[in-house]
């Protein structure tokens, strides 16, 4: 059913009988076209995008929980397309443009909001790098601003200008990022896939793939075997867990990321805010808590869990941030197993093994790449050829040194 | 008695005339919306408000419904206010656990203009068109609207209280506490649990969130032993207090459970107060390290939802009971109990013995069920079989409806409806590691599994152990087998006698018969009817069913409402609760302040400060510092009427290629190393060969990661055929120093080598310009001969300078002219310093800060991590040769892919502008000619650009596409960030003295 | 000979050691002679232990121990500074030259220094710095460990538990830093007494 | 978490630098096929969910690599050993912490 003030009024004055279930629950057929591995935001764009953009509608999302059960249940919402090298900033940038036309394209709210995305500098070093990376997206066509401290002092006074222990000179600002309702996009996709035909199938987790003479037939289920001409894996999180049984090793550390919510609060933090020298990023959810968050536990993990060293390291870099969030209290943590790669880039690439795909390696970015993530991903599978923007993602770029690396850290996944 | 006598009421006529834990003898003021009120020491701003009549305390988030206090505890969903004043604003506080502290400010919150006439309780009206996950349906049309008006207005409407805007007055702490035993919680299982383990010998932490310890005890009307319950709680704390083994921490929420063993806990040293003591911190955070746990943390009691069941005056019943026996007060002049399980009947029971009026008990259960309790209640009606329906009074209830067992409905006047749908183990902790809780039948309740935290047990209500006997059996029982684990012998502690009533409980979840809204997660407004459209709408998962309609994601985490919302989430579906299963419980067990967790590491102090040797010194000459990572440098010398930074920087440079400057480089890291295969070790770190350095020379290395890309630079001298000393960039010193351990313990254990960081030993200062020498020359000892001829260029040595203080003196230059480092132990490096500038002043010695270092260094092509990013090769930066073919080094193999050895790499140039009135700038990118600036024409970007006095105009370097064959070919640097576009000369990145002769004169 | 002179400023840029008393607690700045750090394989440690024992006449402490000693050097001691290290204090390394062939020493004087910490309410305040078990029953005297407080190096030892008496060590560029977060752990857990700073 | 460091005794994990697998050696760069073993060598990980044997550093302590075996699902710690001791025995002799 579509939605509309319309359908809203009408339902409200009928007690809300009307409302249809949002998706079916459907058992899985014996074959498929095409089948995605993993019903997180990537797998239901992905599958969205086939049925939408390629016509491939034969498609089943299989998934071992609930719908939306990954990270994009359990990230900081923030959507940006603020990268430096190219292999990125195309495919981010196509992302960014998805963002801004989600809501009609699959009728679902999910509160798109460019309240504009700002990584702060403290030195001229880093202005410097911020100017190389803000040019980078000029050139791509996409807006980027270098703010000096007046400019910023303008739109964010609350932060600690000149206590800090480095002092905040500035920051590149990128009006179009913001946030979005994360929950809202799974199932805005979950249910646009689902109109069209394409079979989202929850609580089934995949045991194995159906290889035969290197070519993959279909997968092993908890509900028995599905086959299917295509496979695409977007498991993120578990992508190692879901490929070991292909037997592929991957480039890929599942690390435990932390994040954040505060009690409800009137609106205070108008943008989206990243620190530039400890490892802190806040934005204010339309509920009015404060999200945020900062950087990986640092070792591997699989427990959706982390510790209290760095809860402690994230709350002193917003206290010296912004110091006027002292009193808010954080009401919930939580924690997301990320897909780190050795370069802290995604790959969406064939993999030996014929028909069998991947989608991986999104560490802490994936949640505002999940547009162009379904859209490049439905590309490949449709057409077995990368979407044009995804070109660079490429799985083998690790053992050829095209590496897209933008923080410079090298083959160390947990300083990405 | 009516409704607006209660609510008007100012002398605490709710307030009993004797008992309760309170001190009548101790008035207290304090104002809540402005208005005055009084309550004594003991109180709660909760049973301070309940003692004044205030019974609508605030507003919910959605529909902005008029509320009160439902419970007694950190469980409280409704009673939250704004607290204090100014800076100390605290939004979202629960006035339940508000310890009452005079001159007290509370306001109400989420309401305008007032508390009671709240122009948003229109959403309320509006309400059908709000239900659950409304906002995913529209606010799409046109799209425009969304962020222009929609959204503004719904974060406007949403949030509860507001911060103040201001930093933080108040400081913050942290701790860390080891212990053999944590106990949680001092209720009657912790007491004992604390009580048997420090008997033992343990060392014991008891920590508690009341800040009187005693839990349910002080709440109820029991005898344990030969006590009061209350007085048996004061005893066994009081014991503990003053053993030397026990910390008994009141206050003290232990929020999280982490590895390890590892607990949060947050102390309130100060909330009880207007403001914290002087210097005391507002909270402390305790990190406790136990060895063995023990959760005693209670169990929080459930309502039943039933139409309306949100009114003010609607309470938990063991919150009545705590207010009635913890501070004498009456929640009610005509209370009604609304109960399905035999606890509930205490609250009729203890305010009959107290003297107040209990207007009936309403049980859902058979007359035969509750007939062992009418004895409790006299002759109060009870009404078995029966469940309410409905209240009414928007603003304090004054009326509910009761179906009966024959189906009729009946009204009753009560000011009070206290409820008990049963209790609910505070499993929480017990989840924190990712454990589920599992569905126990006999008590109606989900209690923690077999996947508890390791190291943790779990004893009395928070176990499902809900008599208090049993509590302090399990209490008991629990701590002598983590001590026995322990190896402390335990004696046999006498358990005292308590009440060990079973559980009797019929659940109730929701009374289907109501006709308006039965509420479920209070604060977000979360009904019954939501749940069935969560359902309907194919959002089963208790996950889908949380995070669609809000459920337990307000401030209180559904800790009143989330196992009734899955009990009928199972109804609905048609299956068992145990299916259904429960949304995880995360940290923290309540909220938290970002303060606290940040602690002192905040301001200024977020990070240590580290000060090289001369800092006092260039403070005293008027210095201007700037971070570099978390040293503070000096980074120009302002003079007497200079105006801007770069007269300063200009002067510096030009007075140091003139004469001789000096700058304190002490940042650099320093790694001393020594062993018999020091020369092999370094030889396979770095990509050059160091093994045939000789004894008493530098040689500059570049060091690769494995991945093969650059990860550092710096220099190596020999000072002894076993002793090297390697310096880094100040930046990666540490990175490095692990590198260079990592590559000897675990690549190479074989390998003698010993190494150790001794930058903070060492005070360096680069002396640079044509007169370095001869300014040198007066501080060196005469037996050392630092000529030309007997200390070349790259030379290094062990000297003694200012008769005989050890030295080291390197000739080495990063500005490019006649330099030398000269380092000293730290400790001399600000009498150094002071000499070398005595020394000095006839040549017109200048101290010169990083950005004169910085711009000779760019002059003269050198690099820094503007350049060595981590992206670049040792080809990129025209050193490929310096990657030894003859030996293996880290990064050697790597460095060979494709990707890093490709023909379109940008590498690097130097850069000059065309025009004399241009200037750089850094972050620029370089496009063709007469190309458009896009991606596809981008050829590469600068990295570091300067002002060069030494040239009159700018210059800078840069990374592009075949730089090292395009010198001359004019470029575009494009900065449209910054708004510039100009024309630059590709030109060698050698500005000055590209020969290198002034080095070695 | 050279006209100039070179003067030494303590460990936080001051002429003189500090000293500070508060209600159950003071602290004290330890200028030391001089402070090493020794290194040796495993292979060579029967002969860098006879060498060791022979320069300094006392014995080489074990994991996580000090010991003192004032027969051949005076007032040295030798901490455990991790497997095949060890910190000395006491010593320069000129002094220490007798080891030169068996073990790696590199002088530290200018690196590190001390302070001693002391009072009954010394361990309330290492609470609030120190994040590892300095119970008596874990840490008695005797005993050493590295540890960082408040994100810094630093090396802390048990001198004298009855008398709650302990040393610790830490780097001289974060040293002003270091002493803040001394000085506010006891603050907050004890009154200064006036004038003593 | 907590980490038992071999010569320091049982430390928090903030006082250590995690690098990863331990089980992934330097391989010989002068043999046949050296390339492709540096990019397994360097980048591909089995990643397991459970028992993992890891690189960390007592940076904040004794300044040892050593090798932590722990489980990446539970967070339980093995045991630890030096990285010395672990290249010399060729595996961890599965001392338990937290005993």
């Amino acid at each position: 059913m579509r939605y509309s003030a319309f359908s809203v009024l009408k339902n409200a004055l009928s007690g809300h009988k009307g409302w249809k279930p949002v998706w079916r629950e459907p058992e899985p057929k014996a074959e498929y076209d095409v089948i995605i591995v993993g019903g997180g935001g990537h797998g239901l764009s992905t599958a969205y995008y086939l049925a939408k953009e390629f016509g491939l509608t034969n498609v089943a999302v299989i998934e071992k929980g609930y719908l939306g059960s990954g990270n994009i249940g359990r990230n900081t919402t923030i959507i940006r397309s603020n990268y430096m090298l190219p292999g990125n900033e195309r495919f981010y940038e196509l992302s960014m443009k998805l963002w801004e036309g989600l809501e009609q394209d699959f009728n679902y709210n999910a509160m798109v909001s460019q309240r504009g995305v700002i990584n702060l500098y403290h030195s001229d070093g880093q202005r410097d790098a911020y100017a190389r990376r803000g040019n980078a997206m000029r050139l791509e066509g996409v807006d980027a601003e270098l703010l000096d401290r007046k400019a910023l002092e303008k739109l964010c006074p609350y932060l600690d200008f000149d206590n800090g222990r480095f002092p905040i000179q500035g920051g590149l600002l990128q009006k179009r990022g913001g946030t979005a309702r994360h929950d809202a996009v799974a199932w805005g996709y979950a249910r646009g896939a689902d109109m069209r035909g394409v079979d989202i199938i929850q609580n089934c987790e995949v045991t194995g793939f159906v290889i035969e003479a290197g070519v993959v037939k279909g997968v092993e289920t908890s509900k028995g075997t599905i086959r299917a001409k295509k496979v695409g894996v977007a498991a993120a999180g578990n992508t190692t867990r879901v490929m070991d049984k292909a037997g592929l090793r991957l480039p890929i550390e599942s690390h435990v990321l932390q994040a954040f919510v505060t009690e409800g609060l009137k609106p205070i933090i108008n943008t989206v805010i990243t620190f530039g020298v400890g490892h802190f990023y806040i934005s204010q959810s339309d509920k009015g808590g404060l999200v945020f968050g900062g950087d990986l536990d640092g070792y591997n993990s699989y427990a959706q869990r982390g510790n209290l060293a760095m809860v402690e390291h994230v709350c002193e870099a917003g206290m010296a941030m912004v110091p006027m969030i002292g009193r808010a209290r954080v009401l919930r943590s939580w924690g997301g197993i990320m897909d780190m790669s050795m370069d802290g880039s995604p790959i969406i690439d064939k993999t030996p093994v014929d028909g069998l795909y991947l989608n991986c390696g999104w560490c802490y970015g994936g949640f505002k790449a999940t547009p162009a993530s379904g859209m490049c991903f439905a590309h490949l599978i449709a057409r077995d050829a990368p979407h044009p923007v995804a070109t660079e993602l490429r799985l083998d770029r690790f053992e050829t040194g095209r590496v897209i690396d933008e923080t410079g850290r090298g083959a160390q996944p947990n300083l990405h | 008695m009516s409704n607006s006598r209660a609510t008007s009421g100012t002398g605490q006529e709710f307030r009993l005339a004797s008992g309760g834990l309170i001190d009548r003898s101790q008035s207290i003021g304090f104002s809540f919306d402005g208005k005055r009120h009084n309550g004594h020491q003991g109180d709660t701003l909760a049973s301070a408000l309940l003692a004044n009549g205030v019974r609508l305390v605030g507003r919910s988030f959605k529909y902005h419904r008029p509320r009160g206090i439902l419970t007694a505890g950190s469980e409280e969903p409704n009673a939250l206010v704004e607290l204090r004043d100014g800076a100390r604003r605290e939004p979202n506080s629960r006035a339940t656990t508000t310890e009452l502290h005079d001159g007290l400010k509370a306001r109400s919150q989420n309401r305008f203009p007032s508390l009671a006439f709240d122009v948003m309780g229109i959403n309320d009206v509006l309400s059908p068109f709000l239900a659950a996950g409304f906002y995913y349906k529209t606010f799409m049309w046109p799209a425009a609207f969304w962020e222009k008006l929609y959204e503004p207005v719904i974060r406007r409407a949403a949030g509860l209280g507001s911060l103040s805007g201001k930093p933080d007055p108040d400081s913050y702490e942290k701790a860390t506490l080891h212990c053999d035993l944590l106990v949680i919680g001092a209720g009657p299982a912790g007491l004992m649990a604390a009580l048997v383990a420090a008997r033992s010998g343990a060392r014991v932490v008891i920590a508690d969130e009341d800040f009187l310890p005693g839990g349910r005890l002080n709440s109820e009307r029991m005898e344990v032993g030969s006590l009061n319950a209350s007085d048996w709680a004061a005893k066994i704390s009081g014991e503990l207090a003053l053993m030397a083994n026990v910390r008994l921490l009141t206050r003290t929420t232990v929020f999280g459970v982490y590895d390890g063993g590892s607990y949060a806990a947050l102390e309130r040293v100060g909330d009880h107060l207007a403001q914290p003591v002087q210097h005391q911190p507002r909270q402390r955070l305790w990190r406790i390290i136990a060895r063995r746990s023990i959760l005693c943390g209670g169990a929080i009691e459930r309502p039943i939802a039933f139409g309306d069941n949100d009114r003010p005056g609607v309470m938990l019943a063991g919150a009545v009971r705590s207010y009635l026996n913890r501070h004498a007060v009456l929640s009610g002049k005509a209370v009604t109990v609304f109960t399905n399980n035999d606890d509930g009947w205490r609250t009729a029971g203890d305010i009959l013995a107290l003297g107040g009026k209990v207007e009936a008990v309403i049980d859902p259960r058979s007359a035969e069920d509750v007939s062992h309790l009418r004895a409790m209640v006299g002759d109060v009606p009870v009404f078995s079989r029966s469940r309410i329906t409905g209240a009414s009074g928007s603003k304090g209830i004054s009326s509910v409806s009761v179906l009966n067992a024959n189906g009729r409905e009946i009204r009753l006047e009560t000011d009070c409806l206290a409820v008990s749908g049963g209790w609910n183990p505070a499993v929480n902790l017990t989840c924190h590691m990712r454990g589920k809780p599992v569905w126990n039948d006999r008590i109606a309740a989900f209690v923690p599994g077999n996947d508890i935290p390791a190291g943790m047990r779990v004893a009395g209500a928070a176990a499902g152990t809900l008599s208090t006997h049993g509590a302090l059996v399990q209490g008991s029982e629990m701590a002598a087998a983590a001590c026995a684990e322990l190896g402390f012998k335990v004696s046999k502690s006498l358990v005292p006698d308590a009440e060990d009533a079973p559980v009797s409980i019929q659940p109730l979840w929701h009374v289907a018969e109501s006709k308006s809204r039965a509420w479920l997660d209070f604060q977000n407004d979360v009904t019954v009817k939501d749940v069935k459209l969560s359902h309907q709408e194919g959002f089963k998962s208790v996950e889908h069913l949380k995070r669609y309609t809000t459920l337990g994601m307000a401030t209180d985490q559904g800790k009143t409402a989330n196992v009734s919302a899955i009990a009928i989430m199972a109804e609905i579906a048609g299956q068992s609760i145990a299916q259904t299963g429960t949304t995880i419980y995360r940290p923290p067990y309540t909220p938290v302040a970002i303060a606290a967790l940040a602690g002192r590491m905040t301001g200024r102090d977020f990070k240590p400060f580290r000060l090289p040797p001369s800092h006092d010194w260039a403070k005293e000459q008027g210095a201007v510092f700037v971070e570099a990572g978390m040293w503070l440098r000096a980074q120009w010398y302002p003079r007497k009427r200079e105006k801007t930074w770069r007269q300063s920087v200009d002067r510096e440079v030009l007075a140091t290629r003139r004469s001789v400057g000096v700058c304190d480089v002490s940042t650099l890291g320093k790694i001393d190393i020594k062993g018999r295969d020091a020369g092999k070790f370094l030889d396979r770190v770095y990509s050059n060969v160091m093994s045939s350095l000789p004894v008493g020379k530098v040689r500059y290395g570049l060091m690769l990661r494995e991945d093969g890309f650059v990860m550092d630079d710096g220099t190596v001298a020999r000072l002894g055929e076993n002793h090297f000393v390697i310096t880094t960039t100040t930046a990666n010193a540490g990175l490095v120093m692990q590198h260079v351990d990592f590559c000897k313990q675990v690549h190479w254990p074989q390998l003698d080598v010993h190494m150790v960081s001794v930058t903070d030993n060492f005070a360096q200062f680069s002396v640079a310009g044509p007169n370095s020498r001869a300014v040198l020359r007066k501080l060196v000892d005469a037996a050392h001969d630092i000529s030309n001829e007997a200390f070349g260029y790259m030379a290094c040595g062990r000297i003694t300078v200012c008769g005989g203080v050890p030295a080291r003196l390197f000739r080495i230059s990063f500005s490019g002219e006649l330099a030398y480092e000269i380092a000293v132990q730290a400790q001399y490096g600000d009498a150094l310093i002071r000499a070398l500038m005595e020394a000095g002043r006839e040549f017109d010695i200048t101290p010169y800060g990083v950005e004169a270092l910085n711009v000779m260094r760019i002059e003269k092509g050198h690099l820094t991590g503007a350049e060595l990013h981590g992206r670049t090769t040792a080809g990129d930066i025209g050193l490929g040769k310096m990657v030894s073919a003859k030996k293996d080094c880290i990064g050697k193999v790597m460095a060979q892919r494709p990707g890093l050895t490709a023909k379109d790499r940008p590498v690097l140039a130097g850069f000059r502008t065309t025009k004399p009135e241009d200037s750089l700038s850094a972050g620029a990118h370089f496009v063709r000619m007469g190309k458009e600036a896009t991606t596809d024409n981008d050829e590469g970007y600068m990295t570091s650009v300067c002002f060069s006095p030494s040239l009159g105009q700018h210059i800078g370097l840069g990374f592009i596409v075949d730089g090292d064959t395009r010198h001359g070919e004019k470029v575009r640097a494009v900065d449209m960030v910054r708004g510039r576009d100009v024309e630059v000369e590709i030109c060698s990145p050698h500005f000055v003295d590209p020969q290198g002769e002034r080095l070695r004169v | 000979m050279s006209e100039f002179k070179l003067a030494i400023k303590t460990g936080f840029g001051l002429d003189e050691s500090i000293h500070e008393n508060w209600q159950g607690f003071s602290v004290s700045e330890i200028a030391f002679p001089g402070i090493c750090w020794i290194s040796c394989g495993k292979q060579g440690l029967a002969d860098f232990e006879k060498a060791w024992k022979k320069l300094s006449g006392v014995s080489l402490p074990g994991a996580g121990q000090f010991v003192s000693g004032d027969d051949g050097l005076s007032n040295v001691t030798i901490f455990d500074g991790g497997a095949g290290q060890w910190f000395v204090t006491g010593a320069n390394a000129s002094a220490l030259d007798a080891l030169s062939g068996v073990a790696a020493v590199t002088d530290q004087t200018g690196g590190w220094l001390g302070l001693q910490l002391e009072g009954a309410k010394t361990l309330t305040v290492l609470e609030k710095l120190c994040g590892i078990d300095l119970h008596p029953s874990v840490f008695p005297s005797g005993s050493c460990a590295r540890t960082p407080f408040e994100g810094m190096a630093a090396l802390i030892a048990c001198e004298d538990s009855k008398d709650s008496r302990f040393l610790v060590l830490f780097q001289r560029s974060s040293s002003r830093s270091f002493l803040d977060h001394v000085r506010h752990a006891a603050q907050s857990s004890c009154a200064l007494i006036e004038g003593s700073a | 978490m907590r980490i038992p460091c071999p010569h320091c005794g049982e430390r928090d994990h903030a006082e250590f630098v995690y690098r990863g697998d331990a089980t992934v050696v330097r391989p010989d760069p002068d043999a046949p096929g050296a390339a492709r073993a540096f990019h397994e060598f360097v980048h591909l990980r089995t990643n397991p969910a459970g028992l993992h044997k890891e690189h960390w550093y007592h940076e904040g302590g004794c300044r040892a690599w050593i090798v932590v075996e722990r489980n990446t699902v539970t967070h339980e710690v093995m045991g630890a050993v030096t990285a010395e001791a672990f290249a010399l025995s060729g595996g961890l002799s599965g001392r338990k912490a937290n005993a």
